[in-house]
């Protein structure tokens, strides 16, 4: 190989614009319609022209116009509106349900692999418990047994939640545990708390990112999937997955179906699109693959 | 040798890694040649490019690496231009290689026997019976036990050792011309690497076929080798007779690297400070102009600001320096004969026990470590739900008395128990049995809130400069906290001058302060753990192999700031490692354990001078010795089989199992440490009959 | 019929790569498809195949009957006394029994029978038959003796001739004999399957597993499977006393989704689809092939609402009410919502049955007019509205979605400031609720279990009000009575007309929708007559084109 | 072993146990009375009538009592009878699981046929188009709704492109088979019915392709990582070293080694599209568990909602001892453990 010809496969190799754009094209796009779906959620009202509530049922199951760009529903309400609000509860269902699932599992999982012996026990076999109830029933129960709602299904979604997180959290902290690192603390002097708080659960943190991104998607499906059967919002408030279900049986009425649907898609797609790239971004033994 | 023609022929090859980050030139320009059934060793420090020649040899190049020029000419075929048919022939059938991790080098899921017959009916010389009839002698061969049985097995069922055994069953299977062997035996203990080093010198003579040997230590490459090719940046600098070479290094990198090891049969009292390099080896992103060496070099000169080009010197040697192209000599450092044995004492003083003998001998001066029959078991997870608990027996019963200002090593193979008693002693782990007083104050089972005090003077230095500081807390935290957690220091910038100070004890820079670990090199990591453990200001140090995972220049510059951090600050060392010629370098006093119980006790020069303890005597003998000369005289113990588990330990003496002397007395009652001669400790029932 | 056979084909083409694609069954499947559908289009000439959701179905034995469903197929291999003919709900036609009259002392219904009948077992239909078949009605106890807990039992008169002796003649029997539950069943037949209409048959009978996969009547098919949730089969009785049924076999397929059944009849895989809704319904309109049959049915839906002051105390005024009644659009959920298919009756009574016509509903019916309800708001002291709860389940009823309908009445009561918090919770949470007067508002269902006035009336002014919290004054309970008990048809009109108005007056029950079932038939089927009856349709007409 | 055994069985259990247990308290705190829902209007009306009916279904014990029966029943192996359908339980389940589990298992398959073949492609060829491909088919399936996905699969290929056939089972004409399995494929070869068998087969197709749709974005993903784990180990490198052929390296070395994760992820997927079809069987009528698993939620139906608790958990249990006993075949690292 020639200088000239290592300099091309240099080159080729290393062309910053596909070097760029193949670590962070897709991260990017997932980003922008996250974004976009952030700015809708926020802006909904400008960016509507409807109010998604105003019944019409005059003008019920208009095809996509000018007028109403996705169509009009049963109640001749605009689609679109409709879709574009429905971007808050989801983003609000997906978030709360991760987060807070994320964050009880952690501290759960954490302080069990931090503390071993019977407390470990004790979680895990809860976890197991969790894991192995049918999910639709459980939802279903306490859907049931609290009334429909955003809250309460967010709350049923919450206790089937955690467990995956406390079991991340904790074979992270168990990785963690047998470091180093943490010996040298306890060698320090310092503290249980300080230690598991301020040394080992920062250095957890960067697979449960990961986690958690690619697990918002998830929940928002969930979330999505629950409202089809029913359980998710009390009407008029719009949402996607309960739009599905308004249009699941207008075959020929397609758009009141599938419109929403596109929009689960997209915002669930974004979610993995960043999460892959946080991943990658994190773990640069991953990149590689 | 002399009719020898080479089989392989190297020639100006050149392999880059296309990263995103730029052309990585990890291989720039090496040129050898290996003749047929000679033993070559390739040696270098990590980066050097060593292991990827090897493999660019056998085309075994990853991406995103790319073999860009040059010609590797296997018995006049060209290796770089073979289609994939024909390299598939080569590769196991021509040219076999071995890889220096036994423990991943097996694919995990498959039997051995699946393993070795692939290798051979792949290559079309075997039937798929005469392989696994063939396999199993090979094992045999190899120095496996009942051999029929081992080829049923699956690779998680061996040690280490054997692993590696079985990986030169497979390179042996098909009678290769050549076997490239890379670093085999580092992740070995000391006595399981000379077994394999001896097979290997078996196998070459045996077999007539030639070997590559790839390491960093020169004693390895001494033991086997009669060639030795040094690397360094990418590139080959030195080359020439084994024996020639290590006695007379022509090029200053050569030179560094036999200088910064400690020697075993080299001893000059008092002088303490090993010879060390400056910095670190370059980028091979970028390498500079010039001799790639010069920026390190005490002996650089004006023309090493040319690119030095690889020139013969010598007949059959040759080196890539104008300082000894030019007739310039690099000097000679060390060489103190090795001493007289000393013979042992006729009869040990029995009936007197070790501790109540440290209790007893005041005139060391103050005690400030004592462990008394300290035990530790782990309680291993059950295999079923009824099924007994099993036990390891990680360190069983251990006296030791630590004197203020000394320095204590303590040795043994992995496994032996050695971390585990400085992590008992630092209080991480809590002791089964037994009893330890720190200056004077029992901590067996003290409660963190009584110990706080005490961790103030009673640091550790760990092994992994990697795992060992947590990489999301700046240098300025990981010094800092610490300070702030003991009230050493009042406030934030009395805090950070204290940082500063602490860096620059340890010879780095104040502004590594707003860094993260990983914008270090491993020997800088080391520093800054070393600094960790010296800002609470203690005056005991367990430090735990803190130079193993570094390389030997690396070694070097952190055993000399130890040293040096010793005599400033009146440190008290208990320093663990398995390689004995830094412990003997290091200590005043040395340990010897064996299995979670100590062998023999005694001043580092009488230890080595006069080992008592057939133990100590093979752990001696098995470390190889950077001079071809010396190793090829080189009488040793040779220690058969490998430790046994320490959750079944064996009766009586636990070292029976390998020992060449142990009697039957050996087997019913366990030697207890007795001192031998004055200061000289043993735990063996024929102390120096070996 | 040209154009099933390339849709199978293509079908087959699917199956085929299926199998492959599946890797099971790959090469059976692959070397079938070549002739793929050829028996089941011979199978199709000869059988009725209908869409419908029978996943409610528990049950084919008539005396434990008590859902919406299988009333179709009971009405179809079982013969009733009397009966009724679709679309007339008010005069009853002959059927087992070939007249009838009261007895003398008015304490009995006399029938006569027809005579020379035959099971499709064979065994003759008797008079003690009737008698058997009645008395285990009352004497299982189960949900359908409920209607005739006035019935004292048969009693034979002769071969031809049987009298059912009420216990309390003044109340209604003849229209509840016509329901299907009251079937003439083969008792020699069910004798050997454990049946008994003793005392102690509620204990003692065993036949109603036998029942749920077969059938002892006289209708003009025979059940011979229901495989539960899949489908119900039927064969013609050979045995039939009337005309011939036009079909070898009837098939009805469970098809829960309406979509589903929408798609199936296009494709010509089913013959009728009733479960069709609104939007549906429009897009078959002017389809060559497929008939719509529409049938006003005595079903609604209605929105009951509280006057439990402790639960709203605003809609304890009955202003406020009447002004919900005011503020809501009746004509644009019938007209928009539901694509007009739908009536609305004045109050508790469907149109249809005696006393209740479109014209009763325009005269004393609530209507739109929303500065009326303003008016009543400011009267009752709500001048700027108030809210309440309204709950409902997340079910469809004749394709009209609870959902759509509380929300579009949301927005109707919201345009006079009333504000409905909707809260949808399942069916049994809401019967639950319901039935225990817990909740504030209600949109719920009503479904006769026979066509009767007095059951309608009866509901409102006892059970009804109660969960309601509404004590119904002397006169009105007497009112329904009177009208319950008179025989006079043009006389009994207009008590139920009074009745009616005294209700839209109470305001607390508003019906919406009497739905207007839309049957969509392919042309390859005639004479498929639709009823309103409670069985939905008579099967027996029905032949192939 | 046998201690093991005994030990992992008696945990099950216990565990099953406890599920059921917390199901139960919590549709104790439903309002709703199956009593009141499932009688007629005027039955639900004679409070004589609803305390006969309570009586019958044991509704009006003490919830202990009640929870106690239940577990009196299940050591006969009776789960009871379903109030809304008021015949066993069992038998329902007889009937609904069949379909649920055919519908499952062609899914799985379907999934497992065409996602580890796929990621293994994409592992050995990454960043080629197939990689994309592979990527790209993964990720739709992760992030498809799976009733949006059946809804449009539906409209598109039965209702607007008429190349597949509509919802349920078979067709509506289809004589069935005897019932033996209750698995209509098996049980029309058993019959040799292959006109029906074509049918089921070709009504198969889409709903198998929508509920497969997650699991094999799944399967491709772990698939790809695994191999591309492996395909980077030493092991991997010897292989190569040794002059075996590349499909041999890939086949032989680096996927028995990717398919431990796989077997992992594939068993619990597997458990999953058991109790996770509801959806689909919603949009394809398909008459399976996850449709009455919804019905008898709503409808508070006690015995049947405790049956399906136990035998899910049951069966989530047992697919998870299976994958584990799968790791003694797959990774003899397992089996010293």
């Amino acid at each position: 190989m020639s200088a000239a010809a290592i300099e091309t496969a240099a080159a080729e190799q290393a062309s910053p614009r596909r070097r760029w754009l193949r670590r962070y094209g897709l991260p990017l796009a997932g980003g922008c319609v996250i974004l976009f779906w952030f700015a809708a959620a926020l802006l909904a009202p400008v960016m509507s022209s409807y109010n998604p509530d105003f019944v019409d049922v005059a003008n019920r199951l208009q095809p996509p116009t000018a007028r109403h760009l996705l169509g009009t529903d049963a109640l001749g309400r605009d689609v679109l509106s409709r879709v574009l609000y429905g971007s808050r509860i989801s983003l609000i269902a997906g978030f709360s349900v991760v987060l807070v699932g994320a964050v009880f599992g952690t501290v759960l999982g954490g302080i069990a692999a931090y503390a071993r012996g019977r407390a470990e026990e004790l979680l895990m076999r809860l976890t197991d418990l969790v894991l192995c109830f049918p999910p639709i029933i459980l939802a279903m129960a306490i859907a049931a047994a609290l009334g429909i709602g955003t809250t309460n299904t967010i709350i049923a979604m919450l206790v089937v939640w955690w467990p995956k997180y406390a079991r991340l959290a904790r074979s992270l902290v168990l990785v963690q545990r047998s470091q180093e690192y943490v010996e040298a603390a306890h060698v320090l002097g310092f503290g249980h708390a300080h230690i598991l708080f301020r040394q080992v659960i920062p250095n957890a943190i960067g697979p449960l990112i990961v986690m958690v991104t690619l697990d918002l998607g998830n929940a928002i499906l969930v979330f999505a999937g629950l409202s089809f059967l029913g359980l998710g919002v009390v009407p008029p408030t719009p949402e996607w997955g309960a739009m599905v279900a308004e249009g699941r049986e207008l075959v020929q009425q397609w758009w009141v179906a599938t419109f929403p649907g596109l929009a689960i898609l997209s915002v669930v797609m974004g979610f993995n699109f960043v999460g892959d790239g946080i991943r990658d971004w994190l773990d640069p033994h991953a990149r590689r693959r | 040798m002399t009719d020898a023609q080479p089989i392989l022929e190297v020639e100006d090859l050149r392999t880059y890694f296309f990263s995103d980050s730029g052309v990585v030139r990890a291989v720039d320009g090496v040129s050898f040649h290996v003749n047929a059934g000679e033993t070559l060793g390739i040696v270098g420090e990590s980066g050097s490019g060593k292991s990827i020649t090897a493999k660019s040899v056998i085309r075994l190049i990853d991406e995103p690496g790319r073999i860009v020029s040059g010609r590797i000419a296997f018995r006049g075929r060209n290796v770089v231009t073979m289609d994939a048919a024909r390299l598939r022939k080569f590769r196991g059938g021509e040219v076999a290689m071995v890889f220096q991790d036994p423990m991943t080098s097996l694919n995990p899921v498959l039997r051995i026997a699946r393993q070795l017959v692939e290798t051979m009916v792949a290559h079309g010389r075997f039937t798929k019976k005469a392989a696994l009839r063939r396999a199993v002698d090979l094992l045999g061969r190899m120095g496996i036990n009942a051999p029929k049985r081992a080829v049923d097995s699956y690779p998680h069922e061996f040690s280490g050792g054997m692993r590696q055994r079985v990986m030169l069953a497979m390179g042996f299977s098909n009678e290769p011309t050549l076997l490239i062997a890379d670093e085999p035996t580092t992740a070995l203990d000391v006595t399981i690497q000379a077994q394999i080093l001896d097979l290997l010198r078996e196998l070459n003579a045996d077999f007539g076929t030639a070997i590559i040997l790839i390491s960093h230590d020169l004693g390895v490459i001494a033991n086997i080798c009669s060639r030795i090719v040094v690397m360094y940046a990418g590139e080959v600098v030195e080359e020439g007779p084994a024996e020639s070479l290590l006695a007379d290094p022509r090029h200053p990198y050569t030179w560094a690297l036999l200088n910064a090891v400690p020697r075993l049969d080299r001893h000059t009292p008092g002088e303490k400070k090993l010879i060390t390099i400056e910095g670190t080896p370059p980028d091979p992103a970028d390498w500079p102009a010039g001799c790639r060496f010069r920026a390190r070099c005490p002996f650089a000169i004006e023309a090493c600001a040319e690119h030095p080009a690889l020139t013969a010197i010598a007949p059959g040697r040759a080196a890539r320096c104008w300082v000894t192209q030019r007739g310039g000599a690099l000097p000679k450092v060390g060489g103190g004969a090795t001493a007289a044995p000393a013979q042992p004492a006729a009869a040990a003083r029995a009936g007197v026990s070790y501790a109540a003998a440290t209790a007893a001998s005041a005139t060391r001066g103050e005690v400030l470590l004592d462990v008394r029959d300290v035990k530790k078991h782990f309680p291993l997870p059950k295999t079923t739900f009824f099924g007994e608990r099993r036990v390891l027996h990680a360190v069983d019963g251990v006296d030791l008395a630590v004197f203020k200002g000394e320095t204590v090593g303590l040795v043994g193979e992995s496994g032996c128990g050695k971390s585990t008693l400085g992590r008992l002693i630092v209080r991480l782990h809590e002791p089964t049995a037994g009893q330890i007083a720190y200056g004077g104050v029992d901590i067996t089972h003290a409660d963190p809130a009584t110990i706080r005090p005490l961790r103030r003077r009673l640091q550790m230095i760990f092994q992994d400069p990697y795992a060992s500081l947590n990489p999301r807390m700046t240098v300025d935290e990981i010094l800092g906290w610490p300070l702030k957690l003991h009230g050493m220091t009042q406030d934030g910038a009395e805090t950070s001058a204290r940082v500063r100070e602490l860096l620059d004890v340890v010879g780095l820079s104040a502004q590594a302060a707003g860094r993260f670990p990983h914008e270090f090199s491993g020997g800088q990591r080391q520093r800054i753990s070393i600094a960790r453990a010296l800002a609470v200001s203690p005056e005991f140090i367990v430090a735990d192999e803190p130079i193993s995972a570094l390389d030997v220049n690396i070694q070097a510059q952190i055993i000399n700031l130890l040293i040096d951090l010793q005599r400033r600050f009146a440190l008290t060392y208990l320093f663990i490692a398995h390689d004995l010629a830094v412990v003997r370098h290091v200590s005043d006093r040395i340990v010897v354990l064996y299995l979670g119980k100590v062998m023999e006790v005694a001043p580092a020069a009488a230890l080595f001078d006069m080992p008592l303890h057939p133990y100590t005597k093979s752990l001696i003998s098995a470390a190889p010795i950077p001079d071809a000369a010396i190793e090829r005289r080189r009488e040793r113990v040779r220690l058969t089989g490998e430790p046994p588990s320490a959750i079944d330990v064996p009766s009586g003496c636990r070292f029976r199992t390998r020992c060449p002397i142990a009697a039957e007395r050996c087997a019913a009652e366990m030697p207890p440490l007795a001192e031998n001669r004055p200061g000289h400790w043993v735990a063996c029932h024929f102390p120096g009959k070996l | 019929m040209t154009n099933r056979i390339p849709s199978i084909d293509r079908r087959g083409f699917l199956g085929g790569l299926g199998a492959a694609g599946l890797g099971a069954g790959a090469l059976g499947a692959a070397g079938l498809s070549a002739f793929p559908g050829a028996a089941l289009a011979q199978g199709r000439r000869n059988a009725l195949l209908i869409g419908l959701d029978i996943g409610d179905s528990i049950t084919f034995d008539p005396a434990r009957l008590a859902q919406y469903s299988s009333p179709m197929t009971l009405k179809a291999v079982y013969d009733t006394l009397i009966t009724m003919a679709p679309g007339d709900y008010i005069n009853l036609k002959p059927n087992l029994a070939t007249s009838w009259e009261y007895r003398a002392d008015g304490k009995a219904v006399r029938f006569k029978l027809r005579q020379g009948l035959k099971f499709a077992s064979g065994n003759p239909v008797r008079a003690e038959d009737v008698k058997w078949s009645i008395e285990r009605v009352i004497n299982l106890k189960d949900q359908p003796a409920q209607y005739i807990a006035h019935v004292q039992g048969v009693d034979i008169v002769g071969a031809d001739t049987v009298d059912v002796v009420l216990k309390d003649p003044t109340q209604p029997i003849l229209t509840i004999l016509a329901a299907p539950s009251f079937a003439i069943m083969d008792s020699k037949l069910l004798a050997t399957q454990g049946a008994t209409a003793a005392a102690d048959a509620k204990d003692a009978d065993k036949a109603t597993t036998w029942l749920n996969g077969n059938s002892a009547g006289s209708g003009p098919y025979s059940l011979t499977a229901w495989e539960r949730n899949q489908q119900i089969q039927m064969v013609r009785n050979a045995n039939y006393w009337g005309e011939k049924p036009g079909f070898e076999r009837v098939v009805i397929r469970h098809m829960s989704e309406s979509a589903a059944q929408l798609l199936a009849l296009k494709r010509g895989d089913i013959d009728v689809a009733f479960n069709l809704i609104p939007e549906q319904i429009a897009t078959i309109k002017g389809d060559p092939q497929i008939d719509l049959i529409g049938t006003a049915s005595l079903d609604y839906i209605y929105m009951a609402v509280s006057e439990n002051a402790e639960a709203n105390p605003a809609l304890n005024k009955k202003q406020n009410r009447h002004a919900i009644g005011c503020a809501m659009d009746y004509d644009g959920i019938i007209n928009s919502l539901i694509g007009g298919s739908a009536v609305r009756p004045a109050n508790f009574l469907p149109v249809g049955v005696n006393g209740a016509t479109a014209e009763t509903t325009k005269e004393i019916g609530f209507k739109q007019d929303l500065d009326r309800a303003k008016k009543l708001l400011a009267e009752a002291g709500n001048p700027d509205g108030f809210a309440f709860e309204l709950t409902y389940s997340n079910n469809a009823i004749a394709g009209v979605s609870y959902q759509n309908l509380a929300q579009k009445l949301q927005a109707d009561l919201a345009r006079v400031g009333i504000k409905a918090n909707l809260n949808p919770i399942d069916q049994v949470n809401l019967r639950t609720l319901y039935n225990q007067g817990k909740l504030q508002a209600v949109l719920t269902f009503w479904n006769p279990p026979a066509v009767e006035n007095q059951l309608w009336a009866s509901a409102t002014v006892n059970r009804v009000a109660k969960r309601v919290h509404w004590t119904p004054p002397a006169d009105m309970m007497k009112l329904v009575d009177d009208a319950s008990a008179e025989r006079d048809l043009g006389k009994a009109a207009a008590l139920w007309r009074t009745y009616q108005q005294r209700m839209v007056d109470a305001a607390h029950l508003f019906v919406l929708i009497q739905p207007v079932y839309q049957i969509a038939v392919r042309k390859t089927v005639t004479g498929f007559k639709p009823t309103a009856a409670g069985w939905m349709a008579e099967l027996g007409g029905a032949k192939p084109a | 072993m046998l201690r093991y055994l005994i030990s992992r069985v008696a945990t099950a259990f216990a565990m099953v146990l406890l599920a059921t247990l917390v199901i139960f308290l919590i549709a104790n705190t439903v309002p709703g009375d199956p009593a009141l829902a499932q009688l007629g209007d005027l039955a639900a009306s004679n409070p004589e009538f609803v305390k006969a009916f309570r009586a019958k279904w044991g509704l009006d014990l003490p919830i202990w009592h009640r929870y106690l029966i239940f577990l009196e029943g299940l050591a006969h192996g009776d789960f009871g009878i379903s109030i809304a359908s008021q015949r066993p339980v069992l038998d329902d389940i007889r009937d609904f699981a069949p379909a649920t589990i055919e519908l499952a298992t062609i899914s799985f398959i379907l999934s497992i046929l065409i996602g580890i073949p796929l990621g293994i492609l994409a592992a050995v060829r990454r960043d080629s188009w197939i990689d994309h491909v592979a990527r790209f088919v993964s990720l739709i399936g992760v992030s498809a709704p799976t009733f949006w996905l059946a809804f449009i699969m539906l409209a598109l290929f039965y209702g607007m492109m008429e190349i597949a056939p509509g919802p349920g089972r078979v067709d509506p004409i289809a004589f069935l088979p005897p019932r033996v399995t209750g698995l209509l494929l098996i049980d029309c070869v058993l019959a040799k019915d292959w006109e029906t068998l074509n049918d089921a087969l070709a009504h198969l197709v889409l709903p198998a392709t929508v509920l497969a749709a997650a699991t094999l974005g799944l399967i491709t993903r772990t698939t790809r990582a695994a191999m591309l784990e492996s395909l980077s180990q030493d092991y991997v490198r010897v292989a190569r070293a040794k002059g075996l052929v590349e499909p041999h390296i890939v086949l032989g070395h680096a996927l028995p080694n990717a398919l431990i994760p796989v077997v992992t992820l594939g068993g619990l997927a597997y458990a999953n599209l058991l109790t996770g079809a509801v959806m689909t069987e919603t949009v394809f009528s398909w008459p399976g568990l996850g449709r009455y698993t919804f019905r008898s939620a709503v409808s508070v139906d006690f015995p049947a909602i405790m049956a399906i608790t136990f035998i899910v958990a049951a069966v989530y249990i047992a697919i998870n001892f299976l994958v584990d006993l799968s790791y003694a075949v797959l990774d003899p690292r397992a089996v010293k453990r």
